[in-house]
Formats: structure tokens, C-alpha cells, sequence
């Protein structure tokens, strides 16, 4: 095999931008590996989550990330350190690339007490260092990831603040006040919103009168990317976190993509789109089949190689699985555990007078 | 007959629909999707867009829209896909509509429905499980309802519909799913319930259950289980949290003496928290053989998982411990 | 004098519109004796609000619209009966111009029983026919007013609606959230920014990170209008109300206008901003004194008639002052008065548990 | 040595400020213009544009900026020109702020405080009057303040800003201007005031007066009224709405075995309705020699003119009327 070669990206269309991302991009065959096995592990929570779902061991909403995982694992392998992420309840994968293991992953879903938030979140609310969820609410991460940003930029470490929401998301008006004061105050925030055609049931064009969302941050210059090419998605996120870092302001940065799965585990996700749809793009347009492809016909790997990753991530996601069912919940005293970090209340009152409970510290305090 | 609280809540939005012309529905997912939670299943088709509206993901936008076609006399229901997204619209609802036909000095008047799902359903954790029973109807202008069985799901959104002023109606996603029979009277397309009367759902002489909503399906159980134990308990079902049937409430201490309130909310000036307010600001406290207690949600955001969830949530269980607490701990044991 | 006569009109400012409102416009010397007149009795309703505030009989807020009457003045002589209007808090003049009489907009403002609200509401919340107020909520007039358009679409009525708001309030994201939807739907909505420079002490550039508030609606088509050439607004508007009511969905209408008072009563106005600026507008852009100049000049009225106007005006205002002032307020029962269309409280509670009171309904029912 | 109410939470802030680099304000006129009540006077001139931050009219938008910002570490103040406008922002106080800790075991500390004015002042009608007390102290995960003093203000202010947790500070636009001596332990820059400890402005022995806020004010001259005809009112300022003190009131009836709360805010689902259940659940109770009775706001929207206004507030005879019932209705003597 080579141990690099160059790709070609799609054409991005710009906003209030002279110059955009660059148009090609150089790919080493350690960063191929590394790109598909984070691809393939996204992808794989995610079977094993619709799968924990359909045994009834995952409750609630579960919002699967099955088709977009090229925007996650591209923008991660342009990040640094500094950098930080806040996204929607569409999060398992985006947890995972922030550090989070599977098993803190799945077993935050099986709601058990080796998941990232000790199960007490659930599917929506997991969180990691740099990484502020994992929100329930559609659009309130927009002003909360500026917020973020306002916190890179008043200590000055240099970090950017990308704040991801989706098609449905972008008309929320919070995001449109998070987008006049991140330009006024030239906060390094990039708002990403990921375009995958369809806020629930309702499709882009019945949701949205500009449906050309890299443009409506209006003064905010924005890039339209090809979401399901993860090289797309990095070089993308190089330029951002550059113009970002070089004190410009926001960014807005849209990402077509394409959710396989219905909106969550209660949708199936065919009475406002045909079935016909969903396998053309899974067809033509798969993340990762596309970027397999790639990387094996320009000789960046074998395709031995990809079984091998193939195989050990479906030996972690799957070990991950089998534990996060045979993990505990936590203690029942943790139902009045760190509601506050400093708690004052004599006692956390219960269901009734006469069942008081104790607020427990749980994690430790600094 | 049995008939699914989702159903009943279809047919009294479709009756109203049919009767007046100015009745349509607005929300997100209600038309083409026929809802969220199915309450408005086959409405688009039989109405069309003009009368069932799917609107983008912007609760303060898509509410105001509503409130400002009421000013304008159009009688809109506003669906919450749930209620805890109501806060991205709260100020439309408070400063928009409770406030403006008293601002206006009755010049203008606001015939609107917000409704939805509100409280816990099952594992949807803290972010989507607040109850907004308290804080609505905190508010004067508001009329507030929270409907238990499939007849006063379709009676009291009936009521709301053809109310002239704001009313919320907080509905329950899990009762959604639960069939009662509904007499041939309230399958009639001429049923409403009137707004601020409650409804004594089992008589007995031991001691009151007040309830709303899901909390009458707990005292309901409750109330069966200790009838085992010869404790008879009257549950009387608010069906309306504002206006507040406090008469009902009052005749009922001086039948049984003694008074235990369930709600899923929190407790801190909560629903139970205005009762037991009320009962000691009149003559009921003087009936009262024992202090009042209240059953609640716990005073914690609702956790994920599956075990503090449950208990997070009042179960019959909690109501018999209150119950069999309140019973044993007569005024005169004690002062005695 | 000439019975009538053609002006120039400040060239506006497009955005997504091939052609804008007329370039000019022929008044008659009847219609520029009412416009004079509106001017005249709008600024003079100030003068006397202001008055009343400072002799304390006007209390909390009160928001003067003086400099900005041309606005009003020449959107009103536009509108037809079938159209709408709301706006914020700075509502005086709307109120009197969509019909109220002079007294009850003063008694409103003093609090007296012959206020149109019946003193019950005071300065920011004042109503009329087809006037749905008179907002103290920065911003929640856009969507109430898209709503008041969404009827008038619904009854299919004809009518299109005016909402209108600052140049702080054109921030606020349920305005972005109004655009939306009142494009989606076609809303006969006319999004009127009226921009005086600043929100209280916050200047357009400070607030706003693009200050061309008639390109903010995006893929809302807007115009750029001289709000203090009254000429401008009638002749804007009319093109509005002919967009609008051609089924083609919204405007947006950006009015540059300027306030001479400070933001309320309590706000000398003098802080952000230099009292030569202010000097300068008032000796230059005057919306009254510009127009005067030009209906006189253009031999359009003499100014014998004019000072007849300015008479009758001062008299009327003169007399709704004193009145407003010698009201009594509305009887103490009313305290508890249209609190509800339909009551079933069975009494309203006091402030102690002895203290019931009873629902009034004084606004006759149908 | 007399200082305003508005001085005092000026100096909380300019004290923390100093103390910790983490903490900055954000709001509306809160830098150039000094405040719209003038709280953060000369704030913006001795730290600058980074730490006092003018925001567009954007509730919603920048207390979601305050609130991300308090997940990344830093101490935002912000602050509402009035709490009425934080209904446009009040999902990110309750589902941002006070969720995340415990959505996130921990992991996710939010340690913001929104403060601002509350509640009615003079004239300014129904939008602008709302009382928040009853709501926020409704939601577990934030801390709710009312201060009434200066010293309230400054020792509870500085408490909130040093507290790890979300606390909502509510305060009041008449008491701004109202000096209030100071003690020179109150006026150094170490004084600070525990949270969730009520203050005994008044002892007295014959009825307890709970109050908080601007209602302490009407409590205190209830209670020199009172004085007057021989009846010593225990007057407790609340301080803090949640955690509620509940043991200094519990010990206060045990004292006096009468009780009356006040505040300004609507009686249904109230800060009175929440104490009254609270001694209804408690051995209080039995302390209790009538029962207890709430001075509230009437419920009724806020009018605009002056003497309906006037009487939509509780004042000191209405709380001398309701304190003359209470001690008129022993329980013995209706009892029998
Ligand atoms: C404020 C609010 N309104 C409604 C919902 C219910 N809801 C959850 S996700 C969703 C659709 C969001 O679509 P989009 O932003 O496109 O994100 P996607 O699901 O496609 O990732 C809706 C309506 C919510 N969680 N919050
Ligand atoms: C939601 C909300 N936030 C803040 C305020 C306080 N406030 C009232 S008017 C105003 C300034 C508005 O400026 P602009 O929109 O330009 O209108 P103008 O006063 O210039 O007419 C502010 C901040 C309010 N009334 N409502
Ligand atoms: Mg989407
Ligand atoms: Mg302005």
C-alpha cells in the first residue's frame, strides 16, 4: 500500500467567503485506518443501541446517528485538544469521539452505572471533557455553545466551540440571537448544522423558507459541505478552527447528510419519505462504504486491513453491549445523588413526609 | 364502550372542528404526521392545510402566531408536541394571552388552547418530564385542566374549545395509550364537562384523595388497595387546576376528616401545596381529625434510569404509606 | 394655493426585489392638510404625555414617539380599513391614528376611566380596532402581529398587518422564527423595523451585527424607507399592502427614523448619544418641519391654514389633557373586572383569605 | 451607616469581581449605561468591555451564552432588567441550568447566578409585575434568593455569586432605593450571608409573619402597627425561598403558635401556599392555636391605575386584618 494519496472534494459553496476550504486534501494511510475504524465504531453503537432498544433495555427516545457519522469523525480528526463540542440528543457518537469509552457510551443508554452519566441522563444527556452534551431541548445548545465559545475566547486558550444542530433546529431563534452576538463579539464558534433532510417528518422545504442553510447566518460567512465525505468533513474543520483562531468571529458551516433510521426508535421513518430514498442514499452516498472504497481502490489500505478493524470494533462494541445489560443500576440513594455540587437542603424532600432523603455527593468535589 | 384517551381527544377536537370554522390546529408534526402522539390523527386529511398546520421546530414563534390569530378571533388550539417545550413559548402564553383581555380592559379577547403531553412519560429523563401543573396555574387569566379518563379528555377539551378565554390542557403520554368506557352521553358530539367542576371518581367516608391527571390513576389503585384494609377513600379527580373546585374538596373533608394529595409534580408550591393552603384558610381545617399531607414527585430532576425513575414518582404504594400515616396521626393522639 | 403637486422620494434600498415602491409621489392639498394634521396632533399627544409625566400623573414607563411620526402617519394614510397594525410599547400614536380618540389615549396614559384600556392597562397597552396593541415585550408583538396576518389570510379577508418593531427588538430570534413561518405560509405580514438609532442606551451598532435591518429578513424580500419623510411611508406602504395582498407573502420594511426623547421618561437620553446629534436631526430631518417646508413651497397649503391646524390641534389636545387629568379612575370593583370573558372562579381571591372579590364583567359580552 | 439596597448588591459585585477573575456580568445596559436601575454603576469603567458585557435585547440568546459559559468553567452574572423577561429565557435557567449537574452526575457544575428585579414596582402594569418566587423556587437544582436589606443584598449576592450552583436572586426596583444601615462586619468585602438561613428581623411572641422581599417591608410595619395594640409579631425574612428555612419557622410557631405569611406574588401555588402545607406536614401543626392564613397579591393581573393597583398589593393593615382573624379563630373556640 501507499502511505498517502490525495483526494479530491466536492466543490463547497460559499457564503460572505472569498476563499474556502481547501479543494483537495492529502490522506496518510495511518490517518485512513484510524478515520474508518471511527466511522465503523459510530456506526456499530449505533446497531447495538437499535438493537438494546428493541429488547426494551434502552427506554425513552433513542436517536440514532447511522448515515452521518462522516460529519463527526471528520470534524473530530480536525480538532485539537482545546477545542470543544456541544450537540443535540443525537450524541452517542459524537460522546465516544470525545473520549467517552462504548461501554460509557451504551451503558449510560441501558441506563447503568458504568455510563458516562451514571444513567441518570440517559440517551439524550451524555457528556464528556470538552464535550456539553447530549442536549433534549431543539436549538438550545445554539446560545449554550457560544457560551462555550465566550469561555475559549475570555481565558484565551485558543479553543473553538463547535456547536452542532440540525436542518429542523436552524429556525429556532435562539440560534439566530447566538449568531448576532457571536459575530458582534467575534466569539470562535463555529455553528454546524447538519443537514440531513428532515426534522422528524417534516423535510427541509416544509420547515425552513431558505432551505440554503450555510447562508442564513446572514453577517456570519458560512460553507456548505459535503457531510457524507469525511475528508470533506475534516478539511472543512481545518478551515474553520483557522478562521476561528485568527480572530474573524463565527462560522456557520452546513453539512448535507442523511439519517438512516427514523427520527427515533418510535419512528419508522417511512410514512414522509420512501424507502426507495433511504437506499439510494445508502447506495450512492454511504460514509463509510464511500470512503472504503476510496481508501482501498487509491491503495491506502487492504481490504484485509478493514476487515481486521472490522472485526475488533465489532468485538469492542459488542463486549461493550453484553456489559452495559449486565451492569447494575446505580444505588437508589443516588436518586437524591449531585442534584446540587454544594447542597444546603437539610434533606432532599421525597414522596412524602415521611420518606426524606439524603443528597449524596457523588462525584467528587474540588 | 372503551375508547383510548387518544382517541377521545381526537374525536373533541374533530367535533369542534367540524362545528366551527374558526377552529384549527397548529404544531409541530400534527398534520401530515398526524401528531407526535397521534392525538390529531386524521385530521389533515379530513381538513387540509388550512386547518392543520404544521409548523417548523419554534414553539415561541409558532405560539405567538396563534395567540395574534385569537386576538384576531380565530380559535386556535396550539399543540406542544410537549409541554417542557412550552418554556420557549411561556411568554406568550403568561404576557400574551393570560394577561391581555384584562389589559385591555376586556376589549380583547384570547380564545386559544395550548396542549399537549405534560409531566413524566417513561425514560425520557429530566430535560422532558417536568409537570407545568403548578406554574400555569399560578397564573389569573389561565384556565387550567388536566384531564384524567377518556371522558374528561374529550369533555373538558371540549370545554377548552369552545372557552373564550386561554385555557391549557395538560394531557399525559402515558394515559394516552389507555381505554375507558365512555358512556353513550359522552360519545355524543354535544358532551362537554364544565371547566372547574371535579369529579368524585370513588366515594368513601375514611379519608380524600385529591388527584389530578396520572395522580388519579395512582390514588384510584391506592384507594382499591386499602379498601382491602377497610379504609375507604373518596378520590375525588380535580379535572381543572384553575379554577380550583375547592367546594368539592371542602364537602368531602367534612364527610371523611381527613385529606392526602397526589400529584407527579414536585412539591414546592405545588398543586397539594394550594390545597392544604386552601383547607387551612377555611372552615375544612376545623373538620380536619389529622394534618394533611401531600403526595408528590420527589424533589429531584427525573433520572434516566429505570429504578430511580420509579421512584421518583409517586406509586400506590407512597399514597397508602400517606394515607396510613395521616390516619394514625390523629389531632387528639398527638395534643393529647 | 395649487390643489396638488408631485415629490421626489429618497431612493430606497432593496433587497430580493427587482423593483421598489414609486419614486414619486402626487399629493393633493387635501390629503397634505391631514397628514399636517396627524403629524400635529401626534407629536402634540407627546408634548402632553410628556407633561403629565413630569407633573407625576403619569406613572411607570412611558415611551415618547416624537420624530417618528411620519412613520405612522404616512403608513396609516396608506392602509385601508381591512388592514391591522401592533406594535411595541412607544404606541400612543398608532393608537389615536387606528382611532381612539385623543382622551383616550391620554386617560389611558393617566390612568381614568375614559382610557381606551379603562386605565387598566396604561401607556403600553393601549388598543383599538384592528389594533392589537401596545406590547411591553421587546419582540412578542412579531409573532402575535404574524398571527393577526395568518387570520386575515385564513378568513381570506384582504387585509394585511403591519407589525412593528425596534431596531433592538429586529434581535430577537422570534422575529427570525415570524419570518419564517410568515414566508412558508404567505402571511399578507408587513415586518415594519423602525429604526431610530438605538435601544435604550445601545446603539444600532452595538446591538445588531448588520444594521441593515431591511436585509435581515434573508430570503424575506425588504426595503430600505426615509421614515421621516412621511411621503415615503404612505408610498412604501402602499406598495407593501399591493406585495402583500398579491399573495406573495411577506415584506420586510426597514423605516430610518430617529426619537428625540429618551428611551422612557426616566432616561434623559443623553448619555449614549450627543445632544448635538439630536439638535442636528431636529433641525434637519424634522418629519413635521421637512414636510411643512415642502407642502408650503410647493404652494400645496398656506401656512394661515396650517396655523389654523396647529390651533385646532393644541385646542383639542389641550382639552383631552385637562379631561384626562379631572377623570376619576374606574370604580375599585374593577380591580377584579375582565379578568375573564367567561368567569368561573366562584370569587377571585383577595389579598387575605376574608378579603373575596367579585368578577366584574364591564365589557359587554356577545 | 445607611446604603441603598442598590449599593449594596453594586459593592457584591464589584467585591467578587475583584476576588475572582472568573466572574463577569452580562445583560442588557448593564455596561455603558451603568444598568437600567443602575446596579452595576461604574462596573464597566473599572473593568472594561471584557467583564461587563452590554447584550442585544436576547434573552433567550444570552442566558444560553451565560449559562455554556458557566459549563466551561467561568461565573457569569446575569442579569435580567427585569424577571419578567426572563420567561423568554426561562427554558435555559430551568432545562440549561438547573438540570444539567444532575443530568450529568455531576460531571457538568453550572455555577451562574440570575439576578435582577422582581415582582411589581410602581405603574407599570401586567407584563412588568410578575412575581418569579413561587416558580423557580418550584425547580430542584437551583437556589432561589429574596432579599430584602441591604445587608440581604450584599451577603446573599456575594453567596450566589460564590456558590457552585445556579441561584436565582431576586430583587426588588422599589427597595433599590431604600437605604438600610450597614454594619461594618456587613460593609467588608469578607461578609457574605449563608444560604437557605431566614432571618428573624423582628422577635415577638403572640403570631409568627413569614415574608420575604419587598413583602418584609409590609410585614415589619404590620408589625409596629400591631405593636401598638399589644400584639408581638415575629417577623422572619425568608432570605432564601429554596432551600426553604423551614426549622427557624417551625421554632417561631412552636414560640408564638400563630402564623401568617406574606408576599407579593399570586396566592395559588405560592411561597404562602408551600409554607402553610409544610406545617400542615409537620409537628407544627400541633403547635398551631389557629390556623395559618396568607396575605398574598389578589389574584389578579396587574393593573395600571393607581388605586387598583394599590389594592392588587398586600399592605400593612391588610396584613393587620389578616393577623386580627388568625387570633380571633383559636381552635378551641370554634372547636367548640
Ligand atoms: C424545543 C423543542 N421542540 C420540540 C422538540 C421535539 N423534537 C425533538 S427532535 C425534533 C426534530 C429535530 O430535527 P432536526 O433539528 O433536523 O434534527 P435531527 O433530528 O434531524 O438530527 C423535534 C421536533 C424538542 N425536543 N424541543
Ligand atoms: C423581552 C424584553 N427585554 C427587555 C425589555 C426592556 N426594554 C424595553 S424597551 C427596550 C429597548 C427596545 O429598543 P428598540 O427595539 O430599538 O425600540 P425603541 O425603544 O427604540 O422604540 C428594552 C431593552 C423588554 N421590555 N422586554
Ligand atoms: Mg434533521
Ligand atoms: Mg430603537
Amino acid at each position: 500500500t501507499k502511505s498517502e494519496a490525495k483526494f479530491e472534494i466536492k466543490p463547497y459553496k460559499l457564503h460572505k467567503l472569498d476563499k474556502g476550504p481547501a479543494l483537495s486534501t492529502t490522506l496518510t494511510s495511518e490517518d485512513a485506518l484510524k478515520l474508518y475504524e471511527h466511522l465503523a465504531v459510530l456506526r456499530r453503537i449505533e446497531t447495538a443501541s437499535g438493537n438494546l432498544y428493541k429488547e426494551k433495555i434502552i427506554r425513552g427516545f433513542c436517536h440514532l446517528y447511522s448515515g452521518q457519522e462522516a460529519v463527526a469523525v471528520g470534524m473530530r480528526a480536525a480538532m485539537r485538544d482545546v477545542d470543544s463540542v456541544i450537540t443535540a440528543y443525537r450524541c452517542h457518537g459524537w460522546t465516544h469521539l470525545m473520549g467517552v469509552s462504548v461501554l460509557g457510551v451504551l451503558s449510560e443508554l441501558t441506563g447503568r452505572r458504568t455510563g458516562c452519566s451514571r444513567g441518570k441522563g440517559g440517551s439524550m444527556h451524555l457528556y464528556g471533557k470538552n464535550f456539553y452534551g447530549g442536549n433534549g431541548i431543539v436549538g438550545a445548545q445554539a446560545p449554550l455553545g457560544a457560551g462555550v465559545a465566550f469561555a475559549h475566547k475570555y481565558r484565551g486558550d485558543g479553543g473553538v466551540t463547535f456547536t452542532l444542530y440540525g436542518d429542523g433546529a436552524a429556525n429556532q431563534g435562539q440560534l439566530f440571537e447566538a449568531y448576532n452576538m457571536a459575530k458582534l463579539w467575534d466569539l470562535p464558534c463555529v455553528f454546524v448544522c447538519e443537514n440531513n433532510g428532515y426534522g422528524m417528518g417534516t423535510s427541509v422545504d416544509r420547515s425552513s423558507a431558505s432551505t440554503d442553510y450555510y447562508s442564513r447566518g446572514d453577517y456570519v460567512p458560512g460553507i456548505w459541505v459535503d457531510g457524507m465525505d469525511v475528508l470533506a468533513s475534516r478539511e472543512a474543520t481545518r478551515y474553520a478552527i483557522e478562521y476561528c483562531t485568527s480572530g474573524k468571529g463565527p462560522l456557520v458551516m452546513e453539512m448535507e447528510t442523511y439519517r438512516y433510521s427514523g427520527h427515533s426508535m418510535s419512528d419508522p421513518g417511512t410514512s414522509y419519505r420512501t424507502r426507495d430514498e433511504v437506499q439510494e442514499v445508502r447506495q450512492t452516498r454511504d460514509p463509510i462504504t464511500s470512503f472504503k472504497e476510496k481508501i482501498i481502490s487509491n491503495e491506502l489500505v487492504t481490504p484485509d486491513q478493514l476487515k481486521e478493524i472490522d472485526a475488533k470494533v465489532r468485538k469492542e462494541v459488542d463486549e461493550a453491549t453484553k456489559q452495559s445489560k449486565s451492569e447494575p443500576e446505580v444505588g437508589i440513594e443516588e436518586l437524591s445523588g449531585d442534584i446540587y455540587y454544594n447542597n444546603l437542603e437539610p434533606y432532599i424532600r421525597g414522596i412524602h413526609p415521611n420518606a426524606p432523603l439524603e443528597h449524596v455527593n457523588v462525584m467528587p468535589r474540588n | 364502550k372503551p375508547v383510548t384517551v387518544r382517541d377521545a381527544l381526537n374525536q373533541a377536537i374533530d367535533e369542534e372542528m367540524e362545528k366551527d370554522e374558526r377552529v384549527f390546529v397548529m404544531g409541530e408534526e400534527v398534520a401530515q404526521y398526524d401528531g407526535a402522539y397521534k392525538v390529531t390523527r386524521g385530521l389533515w386529511k379530513k381538513y387540509g392545510d388550512k386547518r392543520v398546520i404544521d409548523t417548523p421546530i419554534t414553539e415561541a414563534g409558532f405560539a405567538g402566531i396563534a395567540v395574534g390569530a385569537a386576538f384576531a378571533g380565530l380559535k386556535p388550539i396550539c399543540e406542544f408536541m410537549t409541554f417542557n417545550f412550552s418554556m420557549q413559548a411561556i411568554d406568550h402564553v403568561i404576557n400574551s394571552a393570560a394577561k391581555t383581555y384584562y389589559m385591555s380592559a376586556g376589549t380583547v379577547p384570547v380564545p386559544i388552547v395550548f396542549r399537549g403531553p405534560n409531566g413524566a412519560a417513561a425514560g425520557v429523563a429530566a430535560q422532558h418530564s417536568q409537570c407545568f401543573g403548578a406554574w400555569y396555574s399560578h397564573c389569573p387569566g389561565l384556565k387550567v385542566l388536566m384531564p384524567y379518563s377518556s371522558e374528561d379528555a374529550k369533555g373538558l377539551l371540549k370545554a377548552a374549545i369552545r372557552d373564550p378565554d386561554p385555557v391549557v390542557v395538560l394531557e399525559d403520554e402515558i394515559l394516552y395509550g389507555i381505554p375507558f368506557p365512555m358512556s353513550d352521553e359522552a360519545l355524543s358530539s354535544d358532551f362537554v364537562l364544565p371547566i372547574g367542576k371535579a369529579k368524585i371518581e370513588r366515594p368513601g367516608q375514611h379519608i380524600t384523595l385529591v388527584c389530578a391527571g396520572r395522580g388519579t390513576d395512582t390514588a384510584l389503585q391506592a384507594a382499591n388497595e386499602l379498601a382491602g384494609q377497610g379504609i375507604e377513600c373518596e378520590v375525588i379527580n380535580l379535572r381543572s387546576i384553575r379554577p380550583l373546585d375547592f367546594q368539592t374538596i371542602a364537602q368531602s373533608i367534612a364527610k371523611t376528616h381527613h385529606l392526602v394529595t397526589v400529584e407527579q409534580g414536585w412539591p414546592q408550591s405545588g398543586i397539594g401545596a394550594e390545597i392544604c393552603a386552601r383547607v387551612m384558610e377555611s372552615p375544612s381545617f376545623f373538620e380536619l381529625d389529622a394534618p394533611a399531607w401531600r403526595v408528590t414527585g420527589a424533589d429531584v430532576p427525573m433520572p434516566y434510569a429505570r429504578a430511580l425513575e420509579a421512584l421518583a414518582l409517586p406509586r400506590a404504594n407512597d399514597v397508602v404509606a400517606a394515607v396510613s400515616a395521616v390516619l394514625g396521626n390523629k389531632i387528639d393522639a398527638v395534643q393529647n
